[in-house]
């Protein structure tokens, strides 16, 4: 057993290095399929997470009655802390308003202070969770305008339909992107290994006539071809995180906080593990079975 | 014991590579197959390692019908089996050695072993001292002469050898002739096709004629 | 010369269909590989598409003064219209200035209402060119505010500088990333024809040796590659088309507007055109090179 | 003319493949080269038709040094020779006819008479009934067949044959050595390596004894 492990092993290397003109070539094939694998992944990443960035802002703002009583107002703070939506929620009084009004338009700030009064009412500004569908959102706004004290509602509906739709449309094109490129590479990988095993039909055919048992010949193939994935898979890993180092520096940093949305992400961790682990995979399924076509007698 | 039942075998019509040959080699025979070049020679040995199939016909090996043995199994067949083949069949990415030795490896026998036979049968065929050459530096003769050394090196019940000396020297093909018939009186079957006359004159005891597929004659001398 | 064309071209029909098998996996990798780089150069045609909506956005506010005199009026229009970075700008009049207020924050119209006088100043709105640099538009922003009858002007500098940068930022990762997988896909390409090449030394080697010139024996070769690398395009423009075409079912209709904004743009006719251009060069210079490799002698 | 002056071709360290070899073959000559396997006769036809370089020394050849001929060239050489290969080197992916018509493809000849010549060729071999297969559906003699033909379809001025009766039994060999004759004596010069003494006794005039590199000795009968 230990013998013939040994042997596979020795077989195996053997192989890799009589044959390294075939196999730079097939490596380099499965390390580029694999880096572009991996640049839409850390690029998926990143899209992700702007995803998110923008829809964790849906919000809305109630308008207050100016005159409303501390027992109404309690009475709405109740309703939208029980509501499951409501990520956060925060009372705007008519000072603060006024005061982030003459910050947002600073040429207009003199008008206000013009006027003599404060014309702006309390308001309560609302986070909605990002689970939480339109529908129930919906509900929720219908239930506070009836509420007493309630002056007005803002709720641009149908621009925050938008972000959300932006949102699943970057994830929608992510997943779409990702499983064509998954499938691509897989391909493109699968049918080098296999390229390889072709053009050694030969060995194959005189490994039976001596008297090797199909597990026999079987083996040193797989095993290559898990190595061949193997190493193409941590090769472009490597490619990638250079990549990565280097994209910043080529951009130049004058892009400020949005080399932080758009930045390229490294890989996690899993998927780090999923790249190499998925080229052995593809290596050893991609060689077991153009091997097993050989092996079927006449 | 090899039995070959009215074994016919076509690759494409209308033309029959063997027709209805029935051939019986004992343990222990030492049997020439000769006659024209596209006679069916090597298709019958073909048939003998079930390379191929025949069109119709049984063979029994020790008495099991081998056309039975599933593909995956058959390698308990040849195992039993030296085959020199008429185009060598090396492995040319492998050392001389390594060619050798690969069929003891598939049994899996301990390096030491492996490393004495191999030597053993390398030198009996005069090769020794290219054991660590690749096929493609080493002459056609002396390639052929790995094949050979591959065929006896795990002391075979069987060995069929197709035109072993086609291209050594009389001296050399001579040898070899005789370490056959070595192995040969240890009690293996050995079924060797060849074109030499001479070597049939001098070696031969059970010739077996083969004509366009047809069995000619049989000729024990 | 006739004779000898008719012979490269069935000598390389035949090639293609005999080794067919090896020659399935090889346009399969090409394919594939032009496949990845179509989807990015769809995608990529987008993000120049969104890249420009976000910059041609890039403008100003002058406010002028309530008593501005006409001539004063049409001086810093006069110097407007001969500024060479200025696409369009346009008078604001105080009651229109005031109707857009009123429009844009409905709960406060009543308080401009109950004013009795109109607050907002005579403002000229101005566009700037896509490819006005922000150090000229400095210079005119600084010349406008020393006019006579410029209250104030408001650019947020900031701001645009970050539109701005977000236009480069996708720009230079298309660039980068359109860098990388033409590099990327081409030397999978070439690969996969080169080990085409590699299996078939036997054969270059017999030519060779029957009297077959250099020459003789590559044109099959190269025409040979160039149909595979050509193939291979084509097959992968297809792929792409029907891709293209299913992803909006896929996504859903519900996007509305962002659809629009993020949709798959098919390639442009020169992109097609350089795609499957580029398989054939890719194919020649593939098979040429490792074909000339096995054409020296010892 | 074929002149060899002081051929020295080593391989590796320290074996000389050829040693001093020293020989000329006229127009019109007929010569065997004959010695045991390993003795440098396939090497001697290599280095004739520069697949190899000798390590030192001089090849002539219609009064052109191939040594000094440029490798993009070369093929100029090689078209006037029919090379019989020990190995075959037969394209496996093209039928017998395709194999044979490759010769004079290269040389850009019409159709109708590439037809007509490989036609003549292969029928000279007796194969032309085999003239649509593939040579992986052919015996080995008949591979050898198709080789040979390959090498006289154009009626070379050379023609070089390694073993080219290996795998023929002995009236084929006798068939084919014939055809060399005929070639002979329409003024070819002809250079074969064979192990058969035999054929060396029937068709000899000429005879270079090879014996590990070194010429043992000419004969001429
Ligand atoms: N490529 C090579 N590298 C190293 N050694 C070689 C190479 N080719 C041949 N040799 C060695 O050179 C010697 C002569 O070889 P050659 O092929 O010329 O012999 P030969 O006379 O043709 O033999 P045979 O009758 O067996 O064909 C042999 O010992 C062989 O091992
Ligand atoms: N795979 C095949 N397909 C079609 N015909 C074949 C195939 N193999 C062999 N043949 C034909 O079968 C006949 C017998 O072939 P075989 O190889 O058995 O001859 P042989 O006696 O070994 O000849 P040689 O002495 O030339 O090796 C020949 O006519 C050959 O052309
Ligand atoms: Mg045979
Ligand atoms: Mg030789």
């Amino acid at each position: 057993m230990v013998q013939q492990i040994k042997y596979f092993l020795k077989e195996t290397v053997f192989n890799l290095w009589q044959f390294r003109g075939r196999n730079i070539f097939s490596v380099t094939i499965i390390c580029l399929s694999f880096f572009i694998l991996g640049i839409f992944l850390s690029l998926a990443n990143n899209l992700r997470y702007t995803a998110q960035q923008i829809t964790q802002n849906r919000h809305a703002v109630f308008f207050l009655k100016t005159n409303i009583s501390p027992e109404e107002k309690r009475a709405i703070e109740g309703k939208l802390s029980n509501s499951e939506i409501i990520a956060t929620f925060n009372y705007v009084s008519p000072d603060e308003a006024a005061q982030k009004f003459k910050e947002k338009f600073p040429q207009l700030s003199r008008i206000v202070d013009s006027l003599g009064f404060n014309p702006f009412p309390p308001s309560i500004e609302v986070t909605f969770n990002q689970k939480s569908l339109s529908s129930q959102v919906q509900l929720l706004l219908k239930e506070i305008k009836e509420a007493s004290g309630v002056e007005e509602i803002q709720y641009n509906l149908k621009w925050v339909e938008r972000v959300n739709a932006l949102g699943r449309l970057l994830t929608a094109i992510g997943l779409f992107l990702g499983g064509i490129l998954i499938l691509a590479s897989f391909f493109i990988i699968s049918n080098v290994i296999k390229l390889n095993v072709l053009s050694r039909k030969d060995e194959i055919d005189i490994l039976r006539l001596v008297g090797a048992s199909n597990f026999f010949i079987r083996v040193p193939f797989v095993l290559e071809g898990m190595t061949l994935g193997l190493i193409g898979g941590l090769i472009s890993l490597a490619l990638l995180f250079l990549t990565i180092q280097i994209i910043p520096l080529y951009l130049g940093s004058s892009l400020g906080a949005l080399t932080e949305l758009i930045q390229f992400r490294y890989l996690s961790f899993s998927q780090s593990i999923f790249l190499v682990f998925s080229g052995m995979v593809i290596g050893l399924l991609g060689s077991m079975s153009s091997v097993s076509k050989f092996l079927k007698e006449e | 014991m090899i039995e070959l039942y009215r074994i016919w075998k076509q690759y494409r019509q209308p033309h029959w590579a063997l027709s209805d040959v029935t051939f019986t080699a004992e343990k222990g025979d030492f049997w020439f197959v000769t006659g024209p070049s596209g006679s069916g020679k090597t298709t019958l040995l073909k048939i003998i390692y079930r390379e191929i199939r025949p069109t119709s016909g049984q063979i029994i090996i020790n008495g099991r019908n081998i056309l039975r043995i599933p593909d995956h199994k058959i390698y308990n067949l040849r195992r039993k089996m030296g085959i020199v083949f008429q185009d060598f069949k090396l492995l040319f990415h492998k050392r001389v050695f390594d060619n050798v030795a690969v069929v003891l490896q598939v049994l899996g026998r301990p390096k030491k072993e492996i490393r004495r036979q191999v030597f053993q049968a390398l030198r009996m065929v005069n090769l020794h001292h290219k054991m660590w050459d690749f096929p493609s530096q080493l002459s056609y003769g002396e390639q052929q002469r790995v094949a050979i050394a591959r065929a006896v090196v795990n002391q075979p019940q069987i060995i069929l050898a197709d035109e072993p000396t086609g291209n050594l020297d009389p001296e050399l093909a001579f040898e070899i002739m005789s370490l056959f018939k070595e192995i040969n009186s240890q009690g293996a079957t050995v079924i060797i096709c060849t074109h030499d006359r001479e070597l049939i004159r001098h070696f031969g005891e059970k010739i077996l004629f083969l004509y366009q597929g047809k069995i000619l004659r049989k000729e024990t001398l």
